[in-house]
């Protein structure tokens, strides 16, 4: 089945858009439906669909692991991050009113970057997990 | 009106799938079925006005989570032995438990009553500030990665363990030093006492 | 002050922040180093956190700036801070022990990630004390869950029967945290509120109806599986046992310990606030099952010949203890509960973390077989063992007996005998199998040399740390009582 | 109790029951797979029923539309649904990890199977038998 080009070229067409619709999804969150998680999800869902048709290794390199094991931790980082320079800027943890002069401006700016966080580990966990499972080698 | 219908069917299909689900023995079929199950939930979701969490159950429910199902299958055997324990005795509690909620969700507001406790406390100040406060319209994004960011962060820390938890277990090496059993001598008696209280 | 004013944020923030980092890096050395100074971080946090408790009383925390009903708090008073300062403290003598016990169970390859999810665990732990929300108590639940899952899984380098454990607490905790979800939900229905504190005055000023009552039982019936209390405890011994020693002491120490809190403060702080089904609750069925659940650990525990599974299920038998002196619903029975939870925890890390050394020593699993004369090989480990193993039955001048002591105080203020009789029987019998393990670990000749040189320094030096506290609270006991008592002020002040 | 009560109330009860069914499956069935899978369908079956909480008859999704006296539905639900969601596939993902695992060291993913092979000592003698065959690796 993998050798079939129909799915070699579609896969191909495909994988740009499923990644530029996973960014709408991402940045797009606040207005309508959509956010960290679901974006991180679909984003994911486009190496994955590279890695089902190109094989698991031709997956890897695209998307090596350390660069997975690193992007998960980024986005914990930056979230818990964020948090942090709350506090350093004097104010609650995860209050994002001292980011920015106007409230409303401070307030979108936390949010953007938080959901970035979540969007990256959501990404990169999901990746981590389907290569786990399908590059396992049972013990013989 | 027709949204009510839509919501009988769909809650239908979810008790078909459900009694099917727990007939077949195939495991890709119930795998399969599960995503179903969780595509219809998404349905739900949406005629119910949740179009945020349709969009997540639907991604994630019934998408990522049926792949890792698919590949971890590839390991495990094809059919279920398809043995129940304690039939009876899982049904009484299963029983039990369900009438006491059901008993107890008479006493909940009715289904879409406006005037619920949960519509008149906290919720509407998150509708009614989101415009002022944040100039973004979607209310759900407000609440999750602001009101209750923590939660959120949270949730983000929950998919990280998981993603360790994986990769530890599936591609570390301490689950294959097994070579070095520990317990291929003098251990009878906890052989033998794991016998009493077989629970692991 | 920046930190000192953000320091229940901190708690949970600075362990998250530190596994993320942790997770990437090379050396399992390197990485130990960055978990422990940030175990030592927490602890000092902890410390200043009692200062401002101590002069305060209490303190609410609003993440995000956002005031309670809508956004969520970490609520701390005299009963949690005195847990936070338990967790960090058994944390920071957990992770030095894990220097050279983890290093001995697990690849060195995983170390690092293995010591980000030990990391993350910590961090649910302080969440779960601290949190003031229903449903962040579920998040923090979920993490605890996962990353101790994963670590117990870890025991599978030296047993596979850890794989069997950690799959069935995964279930059993997923269905006790599902069944916590429900409770929520049915409550967040009649209130509209997830916070606790604000839950209790919606019901107040709403009236109580039957989805509020059948809401708090749920999220009882889950937190209750969390905590090991006895008919749900059915995933605890396996997990205990066959988790890496580190891991096992950790949990076994802390983890139940948080959720016992917790179930606590759901049953005095809310559920007795709204109903009289509370005391049909603490009578009828907590006190029979805590009773139960203390003779059923104990004859099991006299039982069992492997020293792990033996020590979990006395685990169970003093959560039946804490859950009785909890059923008294009094004063004095909250204040001993509390003594007990944070002398049990201290005790019971203790004596997991010395017979991880004997097994060690031996190489295989410490069982009644394999441990014969073991003591008088290993002496130090041997000897803060016994002394841990004599707290644990209540032997004055350790920690153990003020424990004991307070649980008869409140038992002598309801006025009822027949439960001092059940307790000193409980006791007696726990020393039978305290007798057992001693008699062949230094009676008995030692059948096999060591498969190490000698004790390591770095192990049985956590050991006696545990040890020295758990004798300084059997004679200074003063700090350890007014703990209890404040904690139980803060109880019922709450009602 | 009248039709209509049952009416209003027949979203929760069918919820209810399909908990319940997941529970079932989690409880009695043997196969650790369909184990997760019931427990899927427990937690899917709840959320449900928090979305249901959420419902605001009339109501439209809690996106503002800027036209005046739209009602909306209770967005808070949906927050914490989607949190649940994301710990459910999480817990399911662990889950998976550890019956691979199973598979691998026991041969099988039987609850009654593991149960049996305890039960006739037959756990040590699989586990030589790995040994062995590690040494010969």
């Amino acid at each position: 089945m993998r050798d079939n080009p129909v799915f070699k070229i579609v896969s191909k067409i495909l994988f740009g858009p499923i990644i530029i619709y996973g960014l709408y999804v991402q940045f797009h969150g606040d207005y309508g439906p959509g956010g960290g998680f679901q974006a991180g999800v679909i984003v994911a869902a486009a190496f994955i669909l590279y890695s089902m048709i190109y094989g698991l290794e031709e997956g890897r390199k695209l998307m090596p692991d350390w660069i997975i094991r690193l992007v998960m931790a980024l986005g914990v980082l930056v979230f818990c991050g964020t948090g942090i320079a709350s506090i350093l800027l004097g104010a609650n943890y995860l209050d994002y009113s001292p980011f920015a002069y106007k409230i409303y401006k401070a307030q979108h700016l936390g949010i953007i970057i938080v959901e970035l966080g979540v969007g990256l580990t959501v990404f990169a966990v999901m990746l981590g997990l389907f290569n786990a499972f399908a590059g396992f080698k049972p013990h013989k | 009106m027709i949204e009510l219908w839509v919501n009988v069917f769909l809650v239908s299909l979810l008790v078909i799938i459900t009694f099917y689900i727990m007939r077949l023995r195939r495991l890709i079929g119930i795998v399969a079925l599960s995503g179903a199950y969780s595509l219809t939930a998404a349905a739900i979701f949406v005629n119910m006005d949740a179009v945020d969490v349709a969009f997540t159950e639907a991604a994630v429910g019934s998408g990522i989570s049926t792949i890792l199902f698919l590949a971890a299958l590839r390991y495990l055997p094809v059919e279920e032995a398809h043995e129940t324990r304690y039939p009876v005795w899982s049904l009484l509690l299963c029983g039990i438990v369900g009438l006491m909620l059901i008993i107890a969700a008479f006493a909940l507001p009715e289904f879409g009553d406006p005037n619920a406790p949960a519509h008149l406390h906290v919720a509407p100040r998150y509708i009614e500030e989101s415009y002022p406060l944040f100039h973004i319209p979607n209310v759900v994004t407000n609440v999750l990665a602001s009101y209750r960011g923590f939660d959120t962060l949270g949730e983000t820390v929950v998919v990280f363990t998981a993603g360790l938890g994986v990769i530890i277990l599936l591609t570390g090496s301490t689950l294959s030093m097994r070579s070095k059993q520990s317990e291929t001598s003098s251990d009878n008696q906890t052989a033998k006492s794991d016998e009493e209280t077989r629970d692991a | 002050m920046l930190i000192l004013d953000n320091i229940p944020a901190l708690l949970v923030a600075i362990p998250l922040l530190a596994s993320a980092v942790v997770s990437l890096l090379p050396s399992a050395r390197i990485a130990w180093g960055f978990a422990f100074i940030t175990t030592l971080i927490c602890l000092y946090m902890a410390f200043e956190l009692v200062g401002i408790i101590s002069s305060t009383q209490a303190l609410s925390y609003a993440f995000g700036g956002w005031e309670p009903p809508w956004g969520i708090v970490f609520v701390l008073d005299s009963a949690n801070v005195y847990l936070v300062l338990l967790v960090a403290f058994v944390s920071v003598i957990a992770t030095l022990y894990a220097y050279t016990m983890l290093a001995r169970e697990i690849a060195v390859e995983d170390l690092p990630k293995a010591y980000a999810v030990w990391l993350l665990a910590i961090a649910s732990l302080f969440g779960l004390a601290m949190t003031g929300d229903a449903f962040n108590l579920f998040v923090f639940l979920e993490i605890s869950a996962l990353s101790s899952i994963t670590l117990i899984a870890l025991g599978a380098g030296q047993d596979r029967r850890a794989l069997l454990a950690a799959y069935n607490y995964l279930i059993i905790g997923a269905i006790g945290a599902t069944f916590y979800v429900i409770g929520v939900g049915y409550l967040y229905a009649a209130t509209g509120s997830l916070n606790l504190i604000d839950i209790i005055d919606r019901l107040n000023e709403l009236g109580t109806n039957q989805a509020a009552i059948t809401g708090l039982a749920f999220m009882l019936a889950g937190i209750m599986v969390k905590a090991g209390v006895f008919p749900v405890h059915i995933w605890l011994p396996a997990a205990y046992s066959y988790a890496p020693s580190a891991v096992s002491s950790l949990l076994a120490a802390v983890a139940t310990k948080v959720a016992i809190y917790y179930f606590a403060r759901l049953l005095f702080g809310i559920f007795i606030d709204i109903t009289q089904l509370v005391d049909f609750f603490l009578l009828y069925i907590l006190m029979p099952v805590s009773i139960l659940a203390i003779f059923y650990g104990t004859i099991a525990a006299i039982y069992q010949s492997d020293f792990k599974r033996l020590f979990a299920l006395s685990s169970i038998a003093q959560i039946g203890y804490i859950t009785f002196a909890f059923s008294l619903n009094s004063h004095s029975g909250i204040s001993a509960g509390f003594i007990h939870i944070i002398n049990h925890a201290l005790i019971k890390g203790a004596l997991f973390m010395a017979v991880g050394i004997f097994a060690l020593g031996i190489g295989s699993r410490a069982t009644m077989s394999s441990m014969q004369g073991v003591g008088r090989q290993m002496p130090i480990t041997f000897a803060g063992f016994v002394l841990a193993g004599l707290a644990l039955i209540g032997v004055p001048l350790t920690a153990g007996f003020i424990s004991k002591l307070y649980l008869f105080k409140a038992i002598f203020e309801t006025g009822n005998g027949f439960y001092v009789a059940l307790i000193a029987l409980s006791s007696v019998l726990s020393v039978l199998y305290l007798w057992k393990i001693l008699e062949v670990m230094w009676l008995k000749e030692p059948v096999q040399p060591l498969k190490i040189d000698k004790e390591p320094a770095s192990a049985y030096l956590p050991v006696w740390l545990m040890v020295g506290v758990i004798m300084i609270f059997g004679v200074y006991s003063g700090d350890v009582i007014s703990s209890g008592i404040g904690a139980a002020n803060a109880l019922i002040g709450a009602r | 109790m009248s039709i209509n009560l049952i009416v209003l109330y027949w979203n929760y009860i069918i919820v209810i029951m399909l908990m319940m069914a997941g529970l079932y499956i989690i409880i009695s069935n043997q196969n650790f797979i369909k184990k997760l899978v019931g427990l899927s369908i427990f937690q899917s079956s709840v959320f449900i029923f928090y979305i249901s909480l959420g419902k605001v008859s009339g109501g439209t999704a809690p996106i503002l539309t800027g036209i005046e006296d739209t009602v909306y539905s209770n967005p808070l639900p949906h927050v914490l649904i989607l949190t649940a969601i994301v710990v459910g596939v999480a817990t399911n993902a662990l889950g998976l990890a550890l019956v691979v695992r199973i598979q691998e060291a026991f041969k099988s993913i039987e609850e009654h199977k593991l149960l049996a092979l305890k039960k006739e000592d037959g756990l040590k003698d699989i586990q030589i038998e790995v040994s062995k065959e590690d040494r010969a690796v």
